[in-house]
């Protein structure tokens, strides 16, 4: 058979190279095709790649939503040409896919902040810092959103700045604001896995000792697992992007069989130091 | 007597630090064919460029018919009812030649709004103009310039002043790269301009032609004017070479070397 | 008749057109399916309508950066007004293309007043303008999806079938664009103008034409379909996000390019870039759909446009030396 | 002798230089601080490395789209080798670079071959290159953690203190490479070669040079360097991802341009481009350190950009009319 | 008698489907000045262009004292001893005068492997060259080309072929916007290539200039060569003026106008 795989990420951010993998290995597992491709954020060309797939007569498509709403069209149309549609890492309930898999990004972004209050990082009148690759793209703005229901209220402010994908770049930026504002800086969470994959090397450069700035967000990659373990990082995101990719695969290859998925699949866990040498295992393939 | 058609009063031009025009004082009147002549870099493309808005002047002023007018750019220059062809004869190497004759002044066919060229007209008036300025050949009129020999480039510009009569047309070198055949279109359409009741500026290097066709003879010099009323009936050609090199007879002599006496 | 064809600028490009629909029909039958069809054709007239406009600009002898983030900010800038509560659809819809065709305006004024590269203009241009779309919605993508039923949506985008093909009303906005500015540029007194402005700007200042003012006129153009085709966009895909169009401009750049415009200016053709924008779109299509995978994706794109252009280039010398 | 200096193309930017030095330190003192200017060389160099070959290639008349992922792939690959364990750093280095130069050998050669321009034969490349980077890793990042006591690591990028500037030894490349372009473009046989093919490539055929040599030497070099300082820059930060590198070629270009360098060909000059390297560093890291709001980052840096490129314009013509 | 330095033979070129060379032959000597005439678009920049390796030929073959030579570059035929002085002077803008005067061929100072530039040198050899070419305005040897007024363009063309005498040099149209000094001043350099044991062919449309100097006339007329004998010794300029034309005394004489006889 033969399946797509559509993400509205860019092979740039290393998560997405994580939810490939899971992919890949699925393919390998079951024999079957998968088709994959990345688009960057780019509505119209992600939109025209599905269509291309239902046109391909897909026996299945798996694929993330850049936007909520976005989607809402493409999804009626593969349903119209009997051609399962698994929604994974980014839900979009206003679209009829048939499952979503993945977590959300809402829920996390509240985890994060409610964290930092329950441990005492950060009070009234706090300023935290939220550094991000791409200011817009979905999932900062849904993480955004989740920490300012738990902010807001108490009366702690933050800022949101733009890094960039590239990582000189994003390590140049977060620098110059660090030493700039660090007396401010209350607390920071890295609302990207690349973001927050370059702390250690942002704090070292400016002379932050580990645990002097108390840090959350993502953790989907080898940089923060180290981070962790190091204490750069207190606590991280593991969202199991290769589980994701893995189990939305297997619900279409299910309702390609005639079995519809009536449920959703939810994943997602705010590891510690004293976890974290699993997830660091994971990711190193041992 | 009557106001000039032009008057140009104590220009100075500089390009950066180097100057081009001193004080330069240059009449034209009605009805009359002026030759400028000069060695290279006398300042002779430059005071043109002046007079048709292409350069700012640095100090001095320009009257049409006694009105003072500023010449702030070739626009300018265009409304006042001056023509240039300048030594570079600036077309454009992409378009045809119809096109490049028209450039700026195409006619429209059809409703004003839909601004739509008349082809036809163009092409056919290009094919006439060919003929008069002397190419011989049958080049088609939506030739583009850049595959034209350098004559062919020449004649297209002069064409075009020919079919755009203005009050002034200002000729620079524009015998240069020319023919025999060619040329004479050219000398013609000089003499047949003031017949017309058109005003000349005409500059060659080739002193003859010069003399076939001007009223009277200015002179430059590293960027003055050193004689402005000189007769082309009344004054031979080696007296005005004198003039133009600014040297005795002896010395000329001497420049001209052993075999062109 | 034949000869005459072969002769033209536009037979290189349609050469290898022909050959890329060729190949990956015989790849995956299902290329040529009407279903497909429709799906190429929606997204390649929103690229396509930037790409025309901006044959008109580069044949003056300018290009514009700034065309993709002009492509992202305008239906956000319109969807905040009417999401906002703040007015209805048609006044959102006019008050951002007439700021579209500002920042055109912006752009032309700096190229000819103050005689700066367009390259520069532009560049800062495409960042303050995706920064203005970042900073007005804080990041947020704007909802569009409620304006599927009003008239102007359909007006716009509105899409039915004609027979198994899902056409959408954006493609007759852009034949439309094709035979205006095809017409424009061959047949008029101001097609005359801009070949004149790129060819040789100072033998056209000196024959009197307005040369900053048709460049100021195609900057606003440029920036105004860049506009119009995110709007159309964004109500196509029910979605207005600030970072829309990002890197857009390099690929209409290049599909004008291909199609036989000149990167220099003074020669561009309609008809080539109509050519061009299908040979890219076409080919970003089939490579999905013959299953090339994810991450090898952009090698493809780059060895296709390289090899096309091997071949155009040699299609054009073997033209030259065969007459 | 101040005379000669104003009269000098690289006075204009020279004035924006010193105007931003001293608003953004007026603004934030700290902005002049040790560890501020410390970190702002060491990533200004890397890019800084690029713009001095870009300048020499744009003064040929041609330019590079693909610095950027050639930036980024050149670590990857040389990384890969050596994580895998299949060689010692420094075979790994000669590799790497060896490949650079063969990227941009491939792109001279499209160039100057096949007479393609070279905004879709580095397009292109950009896609092929960066598309590579990825397929290999997988899209993972390499690490590099380990290199730090390497004594290649440490030649590259190793770090030591004068008095209280942290130094790279990345800073020393970078001036012997300011040194050595420089020479070549103004003193030597070749340069005046590179600024004749810029300015008049028939001219320069006609008298034998060579001119096409010339361009592929040029692209080679531009690519050579991109790729070094890739592998600089992976070696400072301590990651090597195919992504790294991402739209360098613009502000690459915006760089030379903004230094005085022609965006057309023919005329170049290396302490321009160094003058606009800084400027625009100095504008990225200023502009963080006076507190502009995170969103509306790009928005300050495009206006300023168009506000320099504006005050630049004033002072050429200024000038001009001065003298 | 010896092989000639130079021989053509049955050259042909084609411009896409425009012909421009049919069937050309044509020779030049050891020691001899031929002078190419004909109208505009006859054909003779073409030639001399399929000569200097600037447009490759259709069909037919060069021979170089009797050795068969493809001139598939520019650089071949530099390598053969041909030095060429295009029309469209071909000058880089951008750069000053001695940088263009030495262009491909600049001294080194110093050790080879620095290729450094002998810029002294470059500057005294070109304010000479300047002066021997008769610009007598003392211009800086850094001043850009694009700031030169058209003769000096066309002075610093020919100085560079003066100093690297060739077996061969080709000028096209050399005088055209010269000054009267200056013109003298190619004239002068010609005769002394010819006296220090060069060949040169020399086109120009003002044909005295022509009489002046050369041994022996060749004529083109629409591709083809016409004439390729003509002693400027023996034949009248009127003469030459029909040959040229291709018209017969009395359409001469109607074409050249009432003013010229
Ligand atoms: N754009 C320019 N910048 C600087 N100097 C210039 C410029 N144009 C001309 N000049 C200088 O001004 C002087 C006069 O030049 P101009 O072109 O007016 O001479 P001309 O009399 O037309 O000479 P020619 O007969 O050779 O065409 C020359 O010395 C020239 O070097
Ligand atoms: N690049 C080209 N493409 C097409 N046709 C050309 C090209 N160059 C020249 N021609 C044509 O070839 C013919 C001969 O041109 P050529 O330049 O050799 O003439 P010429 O004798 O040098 O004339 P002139 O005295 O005007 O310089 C002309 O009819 C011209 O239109
Ligand atoms: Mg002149
Ligand atoms: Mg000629």
């Amino acid at each position: 058979k033969t399946f797509y795989w559509v993400s509205h990420g860019t092979p740039a951010d290393p998560v997405w190279t994580y939810f490939l993998a899971g992919a890949q290995q699925w393919a390998k597992d079951t024999g079957n095709t998968v088709n994959t491709s990345f688009h960057g954020n780019d509505v119209p060309s992600q939109q025209e790649a599905l269509r291309a797939a239902i046109a391909a007569k897909a026996d299945g498509i798996v694929t993330s939503s850049p936007d909520p709403g976005s989607l809402v069209e493409i999804a009626k149309e593969a349903n119209a040409a009997k051609i399962p549609i698994i929604n994974f890492n980014t839900p979009d309930p206003k679209a009829s896919f048939n499952a979503y898999v993945g977590g959300d990004n809402v829920v996390f972004g509240r985890h994060w902040a409610q964290y930092l209050v329950d441990k005492g990082h950060v009070k009234a009148g706090d300023f935290v810092w939220m550094p991000v690759e791409v200011p817009g793209a979905t999932y900062g703005v849904q993480e955004e959103e989740g920490i300012a229901s738990v902010f807001k209220p108490l009366g702690i402010t933050w800022e949101v700045t733009d890094t960039t994908l590239d990582q000189g770049e994003i390590i140049t930026r977060m620098s110059d604001y660090l030493t700039t504002n660090r007396a401010k800086i209350k607390a920071i969470i890295g609302m990207g896995d690349l973001v927050n994959g370059s702390i250690k090397r942002v704090f070292d450069q400016v002379g932050v000792k580990p645990g002097e700035i108390p840090v959350v967000g993502w953790g989907n990659s080898l940089d923060t697992t180290q981070e962790v373990l190091q204490g750069y990082v207190n606590a991280a995101q593991w969202q199991d992007p290769q589980a994701t990719s893995y189990v939305a695969l297997s619900l279409a290859n299910m309702a390609a069989s005639g079995i519809p998925p009536g449920f959703n699949v939810i994943t997602g866990a705010l590891y510690e130091k004293d976890t974290a040498q699993l997830y660091d295992d994971i990711l190193s393939g041992k | 007597m009557s106001e000039p058609l032009i008057r140009m009063d104590n220009v100075s031009k500089f390009y950066g630090r180097i100057q081009a025009l001193e004080n330069v004082s240059f009449t034209v009147n009605e009805r009359e064919i002026v030759g400028l002549l000069g060695d290279n870099g006398a300042g002779k493309s430059t005071l043109i460029k002046v007079l048709s808005g292409a350069v700012p002047l640095t100090s001095g002023s320009i009257y049409v018919r006694g009105k003072k007018v500023e010449m702030k750019s070739t626009t300018d220059a265009i409304a006042a009812g001056i023509e240039t062809i300048y030594q570079d004869s600036a077309l454009v190497t992409q378009l045809s030649i119809a096109r490049n004759l028209f450039l700026g002044r195409e006619p429209i066919k059809g409703p004003a709004f839909l601004n739509r060229m008349d082809t036809e007209m163009m092409n056919q008036v290009a094919r006439d103009l060919l003929k008069q300025v002397g190419i011989s050949k049958n080049i088609p009129p939506e030739t583009p310039i850049g595959s034209l020999s350098g004559g062919e480039r020449q004649a297209v510009a002069i064409a075009r002043a020919m079919h755009f009569d203005s009050d002034l047309i200002i000729l620079d070198e524009p015998t240069n790269n020319l023919g025999v055949a060619e040329t004479q279109g050219v000398l013609r359409f000089v003499r047949g301009a003031r017949d017309s009741g058109h005003s000349c500026i005409f500059i060659a290097h080739n002193i003859h032609h010069v003399f076939q066709v001007v009223d009277r003879i200015v002179v430059m010099r590293r960027g003055k004017v050193v004689a402005d009323d000189i007769d082309p009936k009344k004054t031979s050609v080696e007296a005005v070479e004198r003039v133009i090199t600014g040297m005795t007879d002896e010395e000329l002599a001497h420049a001209l070397g052993p075999n062109t006496h | 008749m034949l000869r005459r064809l072969i002769a033209r600028p536009e037979f290189g490009p349609l050469i290898l057109l022909v050959l890329e629909l060729v190949v990956f029909w015989a790849i995956n039958p299902d290329f040529l399916s009407p279903l497909n069809i429709g799906n190429t054709l929606a997204f390649t007239v929103e690229l396509g309508l930037i790409a025309l406009a901006m044959t008109l600009l580069m044949t003056s002898g300018e290009f514009d950066l700034s065309v993709g983030s002009v492509f992202g900010f305008t239906p956000v800038l319109m969807w905040t007004f009417v999401n906002g509560g703040l007015m209805p659809m048609e006044i959102g819809f006019v008050i951002a293309m007439v700021v579209a065709a500002l920042i055109g305006l912006v752009n032309g004024w700096f190229v000819t007043k103050l005689k700066i590269p367009s390259f520069l203009v532009t560049l800062g241009m495409l960042l303050v303008v995706r920064g203005t779309a970042l900073f007005i919605t804080n990041g947020f993508p704007q909802r569009t999806w409620d304006a599927g039923g009003h008239w102007l949506a359909q007006v716009l985008v509105g899409d039915f079938y004609v027979g198994p093909f899902r056409i959408y009303m954006s493609l007759f906005w852009f034949i439309a664009a094709v035979i205006i500015l095809g017409y424009v540029l061959n047949r008029t007194r101001v097609g005359n103008w801009i070949q004149a402005a790129g060819g040789n700007p100072n033998a056209a200042r000196a024959r009197g034409v307005k040369v900053d003012r048709t460049k100021v006129a195609l900057f606003i153009l440029c920036s105004t379909l860049a506009g119009f085709a995110g709007i159309i966009s964004s109500v196509r895909t029910s979605a207005a996000n600030p970072n829309s169009g990002m890197g857009y401009e390099l690929e209409v750049i290049a599909m004008v390019v291909i199609g036989g415009t000149a990167l220099t200016g003074g020669r561009g053709t309609i008809i080539g870039t109509v050519l061009g924008i299908f040979i890219l779109r076409v080919m970003r299509n089939g490579i999905v759909l013959i299953g090339v995978p994810g991450l090898a994706y952009n090698i493809f794109i780059g060895a296709i446009i390289l090899g096309m252009m091997a071949l155009h280039s040699w299609l054009e010398r073997r033209h030259h030396a065969g007459t």
